[in-house]
């Protein structure tokens, strides 16, 4: 089993790292990605707006699909909607597997895959003012890599 | 009867929020649909889902072909332009 | 600057992770590898033997390349030395960066290294014996990757 | 005179421990420390040295040709087999 979860409000990635290993003592290794609202960029905060009967369904499909193409002891994917501020956890992800390998094409996979595909749609606010963001190239550049 | 209309992105600036109800006498089809929200939002919304890019969703599932689609009375049709990542 | 660390003493890896999130708020994206003991493999303890004149400096030796590799704002390698038990984490590698495939692959390659460069001599106990490990071929396929 | 022995790995069960001191009359070559290494400890030890994949360090740094290597007073000479990962 998986676990993805969309949360509204401000999570902990170091507890989630701590709780997720506790659950995979059996696995030999863990690779995580924390996504952070990046300091110092001039971005005063972040809004990820989702639509509900599409965002978390396609997540739980996409930890499907990570878990049947590597072999893993478990899988966590947390993911914030809603207004953050810099320094503030977008998304983490952990894969705990047996093999290294497994653990980090899993955990890297995953987040090319949220990035491009995921139902989210973000906006920034600099200078006062709030701008949506276009997808960026670079997200399915990272994509064509698994194809 | 009515039906609700859900803006993601960028729409939702086109069509000053990020939903609305529309009111329906008639089962709607896509190009009367278009017409009704270039007359009652503003003409580049109705311009914008058009886009090739602009995929719908009825009541929560994703529609192959939105020039296909018919709004009915309580449903729910969701404008969902590229996404921009988590 | 890297943090590297070679430790006899456990150590919590979501702390490391905590702290050095906060140390990196201008990181967009920071990627971690745990390496634990694992729970029910049979083994009932691992030893890691190093020789200090080496093992630090080279541990050192290969955060710096990682670091002239990749762009990062953060390269972080803790190793324990010593007696563990099943649960016990090994090894904690995080990478911070402001793109996310440079964090992944600084830790990949970080890891790689680490596994089959560095100065450390494995044994472990099952049923009460205490038996050396051999060098894994596969450790050798993974450090190939980056030729 | 003296110098030290450092085995690491595999190498400290054939030496009987970790670490040893080994009295010196005069600095040692390398043919001499294998032929006192076989005698003095066990003849399997005087081989795994000689092995390719066995290195040495001599005072923390490692000697690129350890047929070469000459051990004085106070050396500290480490022999290090291939290492097995962390």
């Amino acid at each position: 089993m998986s676990d993805v979860r969309l949360l509204t409000d401000r999570f902990d990635p170091a507890e989630e790292l701590a709780a997720f290993t506790a659950a995979h003592p059996q696995a030999g290794g863990i690779v995580s990605f924390l996504g952070q609202v990046r300091e110092g960029g001039g971005v005063e905060a972040l809004e990820l707006r989702h639509y509900a009967p599409l965002t978390l369904p396609a997540m739980r499909e996409l930890a499907e699909g990570v878990r049947g193409r590597w072999v893993l002891d478990g899988l966590l994917v947390v993911h914030r909607s809603g207004v953050m501020v810099p320094g503030e956890p977008i998304v983490f992800v952990a894969a705990a597997a047996r093999h290294r390998r497994d653990a980090f094409a899993a955990a890297d996979f995953a987040m090319d895959h949220l990035k491009s595909e995921s139902w989210f749609w973000k906006r920034e606010k600099a200078g006062g003012e709030w701008r949506w963001i276009e997808p960026r190239a670079q997200d399915f550049e990272d994509l064509s890599r698994w194809a | 009867m009515a039906a609700r209309l859900v803006f993601l992105g960028r729409l939702e600036e086109l069509a000053g929020s990020g939903d609305a109800a529309l009111a329906l006498a008639a089962p709607l089809n896509w190009q009367a649909l278009v017409e009704r929200l270039s007359a009652e939002f503003d003409p580049l919304l109705g311009e914008a889902i058009c886009g090739d890019r602009v995929r719908v969703a009825i009541n929560g599932a994703l529609v192959a072909e939105k020039q296909a689609l018919v709004l009915g009375d309580g449903d729910e049709l969701a404008f969902l332009p590229p996404v921009s990542g988590g």
